[in-house]
């Protein structure tokens, strides 16, 4: 019942609430002693200052577009998936197999096929917190967290046991070189571009391919409004016959199907081997990501660039100065807590100011029945 | 800051300042001056000014979102006011809060009741009014004082009941308690016969005249005119967030009051030939529902809708008749046999779903469009393919064809007089009255064999009933069958061939409108079918704990 | 396996539990009251940091705690005014304040002891030492001295009741506490009844914003409690990220005890005790199959999940748990 | 310029990492010269870590750990002008020196102070990720400790099978706990950081501990038996002295080379006696002129004496 216009929700409050999240952030960094404006300068810098910056930048972003879309398509179903981390490790652990035990003649089939794999096993390990929530009425936020931790259990017990390669590290062997996928200094130095070692790779056009379908999903097709209809209303969903098993389920596993799609960069693009933690918390800055972006592929792009920046920026600033690393672990948090916690805070005001300024000047009523 | 002048601000304590005052010298008990509210866009109350005398019953009537509760409401301390004053006993009283209220001797029966449901009787009396930071002493004082009120007021309750076991008539009398335990010498109840039926709302008016003839003062908020008529001293009208009269009742006449309501004569008769009935549509037989709790919702229903004709089924909210809509439309499961054009449908499966009874020629205007007939955050052109986005004809290929959609409900807006006209309006900015035409456009517009209807004209104000009424009787006149299910004996009455009263999952019996008359179908609805004999209080009162009332349904 | 050994692993159960049993019941009473607490993790953290920080800087571990709590009690304050004032979710708010433990106690760490995100290890006043109860020791020893089989028995007293830090005996103690409260007093019916209908709470004339931030406060407390004793009981000194999940595994507790304190203590128990058999043995083999150690650390988890899903009765939360109080949309 | 990649645990470890880090600040004070470290916090980060040196220019690039081997494989070849050196791990490339400790002499060294300590008959150790490495100190501890007490009982436990495991005091504590219950009255901790817990146990159940890597005898006056030292701070200082004229191969640092060894001062004097050190004195001459033989685990993944 708020009289905002759209673009003030979209754009305005997102950003007052990430400049919030910056300011606290800032003071943070007063706290322990630093200026916060050189802070910033060596995190910009860092991130986009070059090819290098820009490199590490996309291809954290990348991780980020895979989870943050993860979390925005369950959102649009009225389900707060966090497990994210967890069908991210599965879905690792499916790139991996794809990887280590098809000899692929080529990296184009080979992603295909991780994408397949990753994208498998990320919805196999959402599917039965999906489905103790549909049948069930198992709080999925409870049972997706349980999955995280038994996921990263799981993951530890292969990779010391059948998975693991021959040396003390828990760790797979190394990938056959023919799964490697072509990096961007690769593709730029094909057409004449210098561009610096990074890891970003072609994974970062299947994140784009991903947003695209994700939107096509989400506001085209009779499924999408099906989702959409769903987390609005669950009773008006089952007056028009949406049914809520199939929603929760379908919805679910399409979540956990992007979560899953992270390991195609993470593990077949960068590490070309699966570690004991490839996700990096990837699943939880999709929360903060997704929010951001306000559940609309565009937005999660977005957020999902400036979430790669900070990570790359933060890498950079524990280079250069003794600001650690856990400062984007605060950044985030500030994120996740303004825009999605205290989103209130900055919105009552607004919308009450749009109130009162569209109070001032008469609208024309539109006339009543 | 809770409020001044605790001590004198009890009855005649105080003479009233102010001037007007009528010609009996005594002060009002309540007087309220100005008080405006909004909900960001909407004036729920404007400019509201009210006096009530001690030891009167005064009435509130107006129409649904008029801003009765929301009135009493601030006076409660529920809700705050932007602007106005209140004055308890000539005494200007802050009330920022509820504790202030009580402490001004208000109490408050609220049209949705506030208990906790998984607590007993005695804990949700006491709650907020305990003795001491230790419970025991509490409870104990409050088991005898409960006692004395229940004998004293013929308010009988099992004080170690769970909430959740009692009936819906049951836990207004809890409500009733609460207030009478907290010493409230005001009383506020808002609509309290709309969960009751007729027996039960008698036996609550002999308990408010008792009340009132103690000196306490009441007011009351219906919508039914004849309570008014029969039980208040005063009546204050309002409309559209306004206060348009007070006059006494005995002043006044229920034409007069219903012409206030809604600012023009009303013709509440719909004007429909006699029904030309033909092969039942739908067969009904021995129809169970069970809840997610376990509870029996529909105990063995069976039914005839033919085509032609309106069955209207009457009953008090809560027995059963949202569950036999829900049944048919499926929207839940249950046992038993049901035919639809003689072929039988699945109650159960993936096949007993809405979209499978859609197919099947039914459809479905429910009882509450907001929660259940509309996604108040899609366009109305989103809304009007709801439930039939499936529809080839909104479809290309994977791809919903949205041109196709919008162009359909400029059609439909036209022709239902959707006002504004606007495909591309969210439907909660639409008034109550035209989402209804949205959701009646789609759903008619379909042609369907058999329409289930609920509460077609809930919330909607007068002209549009006269619309919805028309369109209904439309399509009756088509042929087609029609399950209408209000709790508005009065829509049931005038626009019924048929009329079946649900009581406790059951139906009591069937009448024709032209044979029979409110107080028969009043007895029905309270569970007494045999309308030969006497029926002592008793009776009523076994069905008052009946425990398949449920006032939250429609919250 | 012989009953000295039983004892011990009990024993360490004990300890390992009672940072569990007072973030569960930390959880306990911010439930009850409709508060949903994904956060107990993080408070824990700031807790622990701030109370071993403390103690590490003045050599006084009862001023450490005091500093715990009050860091405990500023998270628990934050999640209050997203989840009651500003009418967030309480869940996003949860996943931040975990976050931001994890993120600010290293950056704090590294800025005031530059140690690697730890602190200097603890000693002497700085931590809680083990309390024996009288006449333990003596036992022990004559345990010891005399080899009869008998004297085993009083292995329960001095190994197992006997040589725990104060926390310990406060954890046991806060489960009656906390079901007098919450059955008892008035205060408890009021914060049980706000967490099942905030609305009755209100029109009572009892202010349910008020109730839901004492409740918020006596969780802070209480994760301050859990904190604490992590870091100068159990372990002498911060570690990055030293509460691995404890957090969780406390909110699992409280839905296994269904919400009820004397349940959580049972729950808490039988978490820690998993956790100490999983510390004792790195291959529990159960003659047929051996089950790996990490899923034996898995096991609450897992556990959790099969409650969830009904299987093992059902677990009714709080019904307005979760949901912010809006009276006015 | 020299850079260091301090490893999972932080160089503020009490132990491996700081025992890098004590090498790095000495070559610091007595060359003033400058180096480039860095502090990994995580697994996943080490590729970029180890490039971002190398590409800033640090050479050599010094690493910790033998969970860089994959990695450094993968980065070394491409950076074929940076001199890599690995610390506790192989790495077969041109342009890397592979730096491996003879743990298991050490561990004999203080297996025998042990035994000679003990007055159960029961010593332990505490391990911490269960890999060859670790179990490569265990053995040289076991067999040290038999020389000295054929019938002695030793107890060994790790405490996890993930990096999580060289930072977990609590569950180190409780293992230790655990195997003073089964009679242990000394025990040594190879556990990276978890074994600030096994030294705060040892001390609490007034119990006698070794410490390793470093030494560690002060965190404990009087309770620290001694400490099994291994000269990771010689082996980087060495490193940074050589620069880029670093050689690659492999590179092993025994008791001969003073790699490794154990610690007496002030903290431990009273504690080792005087018949303890010259039984060790002596095996260390048997180790040195080949005499003794200690097994190492890593040659062929077993122990023959546990
Ligand atoms: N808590 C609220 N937040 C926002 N709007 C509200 C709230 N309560 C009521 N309103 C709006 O205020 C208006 C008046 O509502 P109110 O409940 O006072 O009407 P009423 O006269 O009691 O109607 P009814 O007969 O249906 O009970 C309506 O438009 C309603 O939608
Ligand atoms: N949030 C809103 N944004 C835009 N227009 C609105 C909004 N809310 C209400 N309106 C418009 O204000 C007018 C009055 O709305 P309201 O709900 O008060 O109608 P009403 O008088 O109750 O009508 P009805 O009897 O049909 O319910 C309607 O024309 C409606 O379209
Ligand atoms: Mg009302
Ligand atoms: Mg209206």
């Amino acid at each position: 019942m708020d009289k905002m216009p759209k673009w003030a929700d979209v754009l305005l409050i997102p950003l007052l609430n990430l400049v919030l999240a910056l300011v606290v952030s800032g003071l943070v960094v007063v706290l322990i002693g630093q200026d916060p404006f050189e802070a910033m300068a060596i995190m910009v810098r860092g991130a986009v200052g070059s090819t290098y910056g820009w490199g590490y930048t996309l291809y954290y972003a990348t991780n980020f577009i895979f989870t943050g879309l993860a979390v925005a398509v369950a959102f649009h179903a009225q389900l707060f998936n966090i497990g994210g981390e967890g069908q991210a490790q599965l879905g690792s652990l499916g790139v991996a197999l794809v990887c280590l035990f098809v000899p692929w003649p080529h990296w184009s089939l080979a992603l295909a096929a991780a994408i397949a794999g990753g994208a498998l096993f990320g919805a196999a390990w959402a599917a039965i917190p999906a489905y103790l929530q549909a049948k069930r009425g198992s709080h999925i936020v409870i049972t997706t967290i349980m999955f995280n931790f038994i996921a990263s259990a799981l993951l530890v017990y292969l990779l010391i046991s059948s998975l693991k390669a021959p040396g003390m590290a828990p760790e797979t062997a190394r990938f056959p070189e023919a799964t490697r996928l072509p990096f961007a200094q690769d593709v730029f130095a094909a057409i004449g571009i210098d561009w610096s070692r990074s890891p970003l790779n072609v994974s970062f056009l299947v994140g784009l391919a991903a947003c695209w379908l994700v939107w096509l999903l989400i506001w085209r097709t009779r499924l999408g409004y099906e989702i959409r209809a769903y987390g609005q209303s669950e009773p008006a969903a089952r007056y028009a016959g949406i049914s809520q098993v199939k929603i929760v389920m379908v919805t679910m596993l399409i979540s956990g199907a992007l979560a899953g799609l992270m390991g195609i960069n993470a593990v077949m693009g960068e590490q070309q081997r699966l570690l004991q933690d490839n996700v990096l918390g990837a699943g939880f800055v999709g929360i903060a990501v997704s929010l951001m972006g306000r559940g609309h592929p565009v937005g999660v792009l977005l957020a999902a660039i400036l979430f790669g920046a900070l990570y790359q920026g933060g890498a950079e600033l524990e280079f250069e100065t003794s600001v650690p690393r856990e400062m984007i672990v605060v950044i985030q948090a500030l994120v996740i807590l303004f825009t999605g916690a205290l989103d209130n805070m900055v919105r009552d005001p607004v919308s009450r100011m749009f109130l009162r300024w569209g109070r001032r000047k008469p609208t024309p009523q539109p006339a009543g029945d | 800051m809770a409020f001044q002048d605790t001590d004198t601000g009890r009855p005649g304590a105080a003479p009233d300042p102010s001037p007007g005052n009528r010609g009996d010298g005594a002060t009002p008990a309540i007087e309220l001056r100005g008080i405006s509210k909004s909900f960001g866009p909407v004036q729920a109350n404007k400019d509201i000014a009210i006096r009530v005398m001690p030891g009167t019953i005064h009435g509130i009537i107006g129409e649904n979102g008029a801003g009765k509760s929301t009135l009493m409401s601030i006076l409660y301390g529920f809700y705050k006011a932007d602007a106005g004053e209140i004055r308890i006993h000539g005494k200007q009283t802050a009330i920022p809060d509820s504790q202030a209220a009580i402490s001004a001797g208000i109490g408050m029966v609220f049209q949705h009741f506030k208990l906790v449901e998984n607590f007993t009787v005695l804990e949700n009396v006491v709650l907020g009014a305990e003795d001491g930071a230790l419970l025991r002493p509490s409870l104990a004082k409050a088991r005898k004082l409960l006692k004395q009120l229940s004998d004293e007021y013929e308010l009988h309750v099992e004080p170690d009941a769970k909430i959740e076991d009692l009936g819906v008539g049951m836990q207004q009398r809890v409500e009733i308690l609460k207030a009478l335990y907290r010493q409230a010498d005001i009383l506020i109840l808002d609509e309290p016969t709309g969960v009751l039926t007729p027996a039960e709302a008698d036996h609550l008016f002999r308990i408010l005249d008792g009340l009132k003839r103690e000196g306490k003062t009441i007011i009351l908020i219906t919508h039914k005119l004849r309570e008014i008529m029969e039980t208040t001293d005063t009546v204050s009208v309002m409309r559209r967030g306004e206060m348009t009269a007070t006059v006494r009742t005995a002043d006044t006449s229920p034409e007069e009051l219903a012409e206030l309501m809604v600012g023009r004569k009303v013709l509440l008769r719909v004007d429909k030939t006699a029904a030309q009935p033909g092969a039942p549509v739908l067969q009904v037989e021995d129809l169970r529902v069970v809840d997610s709790q376990g509870v029996e919702r529909l105990r063995g229903v069976s039914l005839d809708v033919r085509r032609g004709e309106i069955l209207g089924i009457a009953g008090v909210a809560g027995n059963g008749q949202s569950e036999l809509l829900e049944v048919l439309g499926g929207m839940r499961e249950g046992q038993g046999r049901v035919l639809v054009n003689g072929e039988p449908i699945d109650l159960t499966g993936t096949r007993s779903d809405a979209r499978t009874r859609r197919r099947r020629g039914i459809g479905h205007v429910p009882e509450d469009r907001q929660r259940e007939g509309l996604i108040m955050n899609f366009y109305a052109w989103e809304n009007v393919a709801f439930g039939y986005h499936d529809d080839p004809a909104y479809n290309r290929g994977p791809l919903m064809d949205q041109a196709a959609i919008r162009a359909d409900t400029e059609a439909k807006i036209a022709k239902f007089d959707v006002r504004p006209a606007n495909a591309w309006q969210e439907a909660r900015n639409f008034s109550g009255g035209n989402q209804q035409k949205i959701v009646i456009a789609r759903e008619l517009e379909r042609n369907p064999d058999l329409l289930l209807v609920g509460q077609p004209t809930r919330g909607v104000d007068i002209g549009a009933i006269e619309f919805i009424h028309e369109q209904i009787v439309a399509l009756r006149d088509q042929g087609k069958a029609i399950l209408l299910v209000s709790v508005e004996l009065d829509e049931i009455m005038s626009l019924s061939d048929r009329i079946a009263v649900m009581f406790d999952g059951r139906l009591m019996g069937e009448r024709l409108p032209s044979e029979t008359d409110e107080r028969e179908l009043g007895l029905m609805m309270a569970g007494i079918s045999d309308t030969g004999g006497d029926h002592d209080i008793a009776e009523v009162e076994r069905n008052l704990a009946h425990p398949s009332g449920d006032p939250h349904k429609e919250s | 396996m012989d009953f000295l050994t039983v004892i011990q692993i009990l024993d360490s159960t004990v300890r390992l539990a009672i940072p569990l049993l007072f973030a569960c019941l930390a959880g306990l009473f911010s439930e009850r009251a409709g508060i949903v607490d994904i956060g107990l993790e993080g408070k824990m953290l700031v807790a622990a940091f701030f109370s071993a920080a403390v103690a590490a800087l003045t050599g006084s571990v009862w001023l450490g705690l005091l500093a715990g709590i009050a860091a405990a009690l500023i998270f628990a304050l934050i999640h209050g005014l997203a989840s009651i004032t500003f009418r967030g979710d309480q869940l996003i708010s949860g996943v931040a304040i975990n976050f931001l433990a994890s993120g600010m106690t290293v950056l704090i760490a590294q800025d005031w002891f530059s140690q690697g995100g730890r602190t200097p290890s603890l000693s002497g006043t700085g931590r809680f030492n083990s309390i024996d109860l009288p006449g333990a020791n003596a036992l022990e020893a004559a345990h010891a001295a005399a080899e009869s089989p008998g004297m085993g028995l009083s292995a329960i007293y001095w190994e197992l009741l006997s040589g725990h830090t104060i926390l310990v005996y406060v954890g046991f103690l806060a489960v009656p506490i906390t079901w007098w409260v919450l059955f008892r007093t008035r205060f408890g019916l009021r914060l049980r009844a706000v967490g099942e209908n905030p609305g009755a709470v209100d029109t009572a004339g009892v202010s349910v914003v008020r109730l839901r931030y004492a409740a918020v406060l006596i969780c802070g407390l209480l994760s301050g409690l859990a904190g604490a004793y992590l870091a100068t009981g159990l372990a002498a000194g911060f570690t990055r990220d030293m509460t691995a999940g404890r957090g969780y595994i406390a909110l699992a507790a409280l839905i296994f005890a269904k919400w009820r304190p004397v349940y959580a203590l049972g729950a808490c128990l039988l978490f820690g005790f998993l956790q100490a058999v999983s510390n004792r043995f790195n291959v529990i083999d159960l003659g047929l199959i051996e089950i790996p150690n990490a899923f034996v650390l898995a096991l609450p988890y897992i556990l959790t999940v099969v409650i969830l899903a009904g299987f093992v009765g059902k677990a009714i939360p709080p019904r307005a748990g979760g949901q912010p109080y809006v009276k006015e949309r | 310029e020299p850079g260091l990649v301090i490893d999972l645990g932080g160089k503020f470890d009490k132990s491996f990492n700081e025992s890098a880090y004590t090498g790095a600040q000495r070559w610091v004070e007595e060359t003033g010269g400058d180096y480039m470290e860095t502090e990994l916090q995580s697994e996943a980060q080490r590729e970029q870590t180890m490039r971002r040196m190398a590409e800033r220019g640090a050479n050599p690039v010094v690493v910790l750990g033998f969970a860089n081997t994959s990695t450094l494989e993968k980065v070394a070849p491409d950076y074929p002008d940076t001199k890599f050196v690995i610390i506790d791990g192989v790495v077969e490339q041109p342009n890397v020196q592979s730096i491996i400790f003879s743990e298991h002499q050490g561990s004999y060294l203080v297996g025998m102070i042990a035994a000679m300590a003990s007055e159960t008959g029961t010593v332990s150790f505490v391990g911490g990720m269960d890999v060859p490495l670790i179990h490569k100190f265990a053995c040289g501890y076991a067999q040290g400790a038999k020389a000295v007490n054929p019938d002695i009982e030793i107890v060994q436990n790790m405490t996890g099978t993930t990096p999580a495991a060289w930072n977990d005091p609590v569950k180190a504590g409780e293992l230790t706990r655990a195997q003073i219950g089964q009679g242990s009255d000394v025990v040594f901790a190879a556990a990276g950081g978890s074994g600030v817990g096994v030294l705060q146990t040892a001390a609490d159940e007034d119990i006698l501990s070794i410490g390793v890597d470093s030494n560690q005898n002060y965190m404990h006056p009087g309770k620290v038996l001694t400490s099994m030292t291994k000269r990771v701070d010689n082996a980087v200082y060495n490193a940074f002295e050589m620069g880029e004229e670093i050689e690659p191969g492999i590179n092993i640092l025994g008791i001969q080379d003073d790699g490794v060894g154990y610690a007496v001062d002030e903290y431990n004097e009273e504690l080792i006696t005087d018949e303890m050190k010259s039984a060790v004195e002596e095996a260390m001459e048997g180790i040195a002129s080949g005499e003794i033989e200690v097994h190492d685990y890593t040659s062929d993944d077993s122990c023959p004496v546990m």
